[in-house]
């Protein structure tokens, strides 16, 4: 039996695996189709303070190899979360991660805080890097300091262990992974979506209504995967890796670029069985390969 | 709800554009319900690659039909399929069409426009076990529109057919024949599925003869399991109006819930 | 007849459909394929002072939907250029395009200058944006900084129009194209390709000799599109767009988003007579919706 | 050099993996010369997105045959077509095999392993009209890799087998059977193409007989137009050594111009 665990320091994974957040509801939507005590872990939909209206539809449009969305992080609130949703995923055997969204940096810290006092949730996600929300304005992700400003407030307030997601839409990722781990986080995620447009010919009109989405999805996948690598190689906190993984091959690709763990988004609509899949393809592929453990390929590119 | 890999394609048909696909799916066929839908993987590859929502046009046994119209790259893709060949399917998806116990003796209006009889097959098989009776409008554009109409035919069921430019049955759209035939006949529900112009016609028509009835709602889907809330659409829920999800707080709706675009 | 031209100012393109650099060679390659006289012009591969070996085999690596390549900009030098190849160029009647690059600022000012001594130029277009050379390091037009100081010291050497080519690996690609037009420059083309990698899951080696490339093709359209919206909305000069333009209906999408004319890259291998279908393609389509010219859609989203 | 979107698959023969298309394109095959390759659109799509080289693997009137292994989705793709569709090829590209007058009268050594033989079958059928004699080597793993045997064997031409496993011809490598000829006889040249540990292996045979040679070299292309400077490969040329690109400088080298990978 290959070992394929993934020991993050402050959190230890059955296996690399995680649904990614706002790809997989707030996690019992995929119930019905298997068992998720099978999953590494799960990002539930990212969670602002209050319920939120989301953006106007059409928020989705479908590009060559790819998948722009403009949800808007569209949801239910912490308080609906901690109440109605949270106790049910407590029950599952997997890490459950909450994926934590502000306007503000008050805000990030009000939910993380607010998080942290219910049992059931092994880390947080911090979403500093959603590009569907403020029209023409940056994220903090954007910005070393604004990642290290809200890292450093979210540490002070919760006691979860954070994982800082990263954006792609920016010039030196390296640089955001790292004010995030000098704030305190004990993992960074990366990547969210690059901003992209898709218009409509005939109507001269953006397909979406948020005119600006986020791309996800195969297309994405190089990018991400060179991103994965560059940040792998300057910081000493576990990366997870994620961005048109698709296949068990895709998973590897970024364990061996230097991802402790990976996370699934778009591949779950696809095929809503591609985590489970991807996980019995790891073991197989390990298995084939005479590893011991999964995580000895964890970032041995040979460069 | 399964996730049906291998799902065998059995049986194809097909009329100009519109197609129907008989597929064998013993898990999903065993729980269908009418108005529920399927998510439908076209290509093994990435292009398109998101899933096609296609109703359940009808089940039989272990099997199940689809009944679409080629729009664009995915149906057309879809239309390439022949018998024997696996599909990737999810479903049943959503919520369907309300039967009630009450409509029992009572005519029910099935209004479709073209691929919108799609999932009216269904019900209208499920009313007659429910020993209700449905009656049919079918309209179109011309007469190639009415792909089912042999089919239809050979039901029993009454049928009013209608096509804009009168190449068969009534000159004209479906709505006109529906608010005609209101005046002379009281169905206690109607069930809808087309165009939007159409649908919302409808519902004033309905709403005007105090005609209870649901709709079968569209818009582009990314899950179909009401996970990525990429299908919504504003919905009046209890006073509220909310983005609601097609796929999983529908697709069916009653009329008085749904905002037109028109509105 | 619909008017097809595309006036950029500074220059007359007699349809808006451009060869982009680096994918078309030095322009004679694809002469027995059909008559370069149809094209609104031709950008050369990218051209050093001196000769360049270029970066080690392999170079092209596919993903989905994309090309990943790190040519490493082999070529002849500006001095064979101007001797051996210009002259024959000289003699089409299309817009000819040199695209100019540098080790540092003083090499991109010689290029500038010594192309500048010679019949036979439409204009330069200015890499500051190739992401197969520096290893590791930023190209000027990941700094709005750098990328005025490139600009204005290339305008000081040279009489020719200049095009700045802006790199998408950046967090914000307004400032740079608003410090390229300020230093002078008088137009923008955008995008150049994204910094990608790609790994050959058996050897765990990258797939390419130079180990990151950058990424182009149907990929990255939505993201190239997203920037050119962007970028046209706030300069005055004209915007050049480009990345992953295959067809006519991909070129009008660039140019409703705001793209005075478009530039035509990896589609030349994939479809080696993609540039005179998408001038015929824009001719009908033009026609068929009733333009007099074809211009009047440039910028044409509604928002 | 021609782009023929729309060249007519006429016939297609397979063996196991192994393939042979032949296709109508007039105005490529008119041109074509032993050596020459194609670049062929595999997809209509963008997966994969780059043509695929494939060499001439003989030309007959207006008609082309190409001979080609799947070795992944390109390959395979390829591998799906039926006689009667069409395909978009782009050829005759790069340079091919020296076919020099003094080789009549000449025996001339053209040397395959598995899909190398692809552009030998060509060059040994124009060695013939120049009135030299081909004698054909080819190699493979088992006999299923010697897929053209039946074809070889049906021209006259000599014909020396060779598979590592014995199940066919001589058991061993086709180089070690070159080199045994070698003792024997004195061909004016030789032509190899397939593996490139069997190319260099070839290589050096040759250099110790001082038997002048030409190799076919394969490498991942961008354009196959000598444009993209994707496909290079170091090259000795006038005593440097430099990146030459293998789409239009060859695919076919001088021997003692390739630096091979184990060098
Ligand atoms: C619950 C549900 C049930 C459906 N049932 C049927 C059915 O039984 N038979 C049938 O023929 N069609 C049905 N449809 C519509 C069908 O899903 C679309 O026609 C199909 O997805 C279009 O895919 P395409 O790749 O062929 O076209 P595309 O190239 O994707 O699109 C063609 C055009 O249709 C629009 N479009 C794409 N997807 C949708 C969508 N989901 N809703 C509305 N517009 C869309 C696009 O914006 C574009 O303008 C249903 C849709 C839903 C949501
Ligand atoms: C000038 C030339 C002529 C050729 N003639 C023939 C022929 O007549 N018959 C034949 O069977 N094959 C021939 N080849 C090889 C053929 O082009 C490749 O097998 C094919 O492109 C692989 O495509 P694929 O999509 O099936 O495999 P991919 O999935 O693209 O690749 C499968 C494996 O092959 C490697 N590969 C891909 N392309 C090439 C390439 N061009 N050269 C070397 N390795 C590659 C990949 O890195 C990968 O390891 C020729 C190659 C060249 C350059
Ligand atoms: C529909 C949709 C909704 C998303 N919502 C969130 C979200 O709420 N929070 C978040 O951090 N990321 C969100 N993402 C980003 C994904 O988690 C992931 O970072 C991105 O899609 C890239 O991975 P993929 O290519 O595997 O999908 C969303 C992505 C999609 C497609
Ligand atoms: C093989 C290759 C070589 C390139 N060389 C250059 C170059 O020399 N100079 C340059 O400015 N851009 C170069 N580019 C970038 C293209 O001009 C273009 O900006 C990019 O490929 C995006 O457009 P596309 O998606 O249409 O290819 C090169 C691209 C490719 C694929
Ligand atoms: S399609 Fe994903 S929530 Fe409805
Ligand atoms: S394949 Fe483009 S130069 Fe050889």
């Amino acid at each position: 039996m290959v070992d394929l665990s993934s020991d993050l320091g402050f959190l230890r994974l059955k296996n690399p695996v995680i649904a990614a957040s706002g790809t997989f509801g707030y996690g019992l939507e995929f119930q019905p189709l298997y068992d998720l005590s099978q999953l590494g872990g799960l990002v539930v939909k990212g969670l602002y303070f209050k319920p939120r209206e989301g953006n106007p539809p059409p928020r989705l449009a479908e590009t060559p190899c790819g998948l722009i969305n403009s949800i808007g992080l569209q949801g239910i609130g912490v308080e609906a979360f901690c109440q109605e949703v949270l106790p049910k995923l407590a029950l599952l055997e997997t890490a459950i991660i909450a994926n934590v969204c502000g306007e503000e940096e008050e805000e990030y810290a009000r939910v993380a805080e607010y998080l942290s006092r219910h049992q059931g949730l092994a880390a947080l996600e911090l979403n500093i890097s959603c590009p569907n929300v403020r029209a023409g304005g940056k994220c903090p992700a954007q910005d070393p300091e604004a990642t290290y400003r809200t890292v450093k407030r979210v540490k002070q307030v919760s006691p979860l262990p954070l994982i800082t997601k990263l954006s792609p839409n920016v010039t030196d990722i390296t640089a955001v992974a790292l004010a995030a781990e000098e704030a305190g986080s004990e993992a960074v995620s990366l990547v969210n979506t690059f901003l992209a447009l898709a218009i409509d010919l005939e109507s001269r009109k953006p397909k979406l209504g948020n005119v600006l989405g986020g791309l996800s999805g195969p297309a994405i996948k190089p990018l991400a995967l060179r991103m994965v690598f560059e940040v792998a190689r300057q910081v000493k906190i576990p990366v997870i890796g994620l961005g048109g993984i698709f296949s068990y091959q895709d998973a590897l690709e970024f364990m061996v670029a230097g991802a402790s763990a990976v996370e699934v988004g778009t591949a779950n609509f696809v095929n809503p069985l591609a985590c489970p899949e991807i996980i019995k393809g790891l073991e197989d592929w390990a298995e084939s390969h005479g590893l011991n453990r999964l995580s000895e390929i964890v970032g041995s590119l040979k460069v | 709800m399964f996730q049906d890999k291998k799902a065998r394609i059995t049986e194809t048909q097909s009329w100009g554009s519109y197609f129907l696909l008989r597929i064998s799916a013993p898990q999903i066929a065993r729980e269908a319900r009418p108005g529920q839908f399927l998510m439908i993987r076209v290509s093994s590859g990435f292009n398109p690659l998101l899933r096609r929502p296609l109703s359940i046009h009808n089940c039989a046994g272990p099997e199940i039909e689809i009944f679409f119209q080629v729009t664009g790259e995915g149906t057309r893709l879809l239309s390439q399929k022949i018998a024997g060949e696996k599909v990737d399917i999810l479903g049943p998806c959503g919520h369907g069409f309300s039967l009630k116990p009450e409509f029992k003796g009572q005519e029910i209006f099935c209004v479709g426009g073209g691929r919108g009889l799609a999932p009216l097959y269904f019900v209208a098989r499920e009313l007659q076990t429910v020993g209700a009776t449905p009656v049919i409008f079918y309209g179109g554009q011309t007469l190639s529109d009415l792909a089912l109409k042999n089919r239809l035919e050979a039901t029993g069921w009454e049928i009013n057919f209608s096509t804009d430019d009168g190449s068969y049955g009534f000159r004209g759209l479906i709505t006109q024949l529906v608010e005609e035939q209101l005046k002379k006949r009281k169905p206690a529900f109607l069930f809808g599925c087309g165009p939007e112009a159409m649908m919302a016609r409808l519902a004033e028509i309905c709403q005007l003869s105090s005609l209870p009835a649901e709709f079968s709602l569209e818009s582009i889907m990314g899950c179909g399991l009401g996970a990525c809330w990429g299908c919504v659409r504003k919905i009046k829920k209890g006073g509220e109006i909310k983005y609601l999800r097609i796929c999983q707080d529908g697709p069916v709706f009653p009329a008085e819930e749904i905002l037109w675009s028109g509105d």
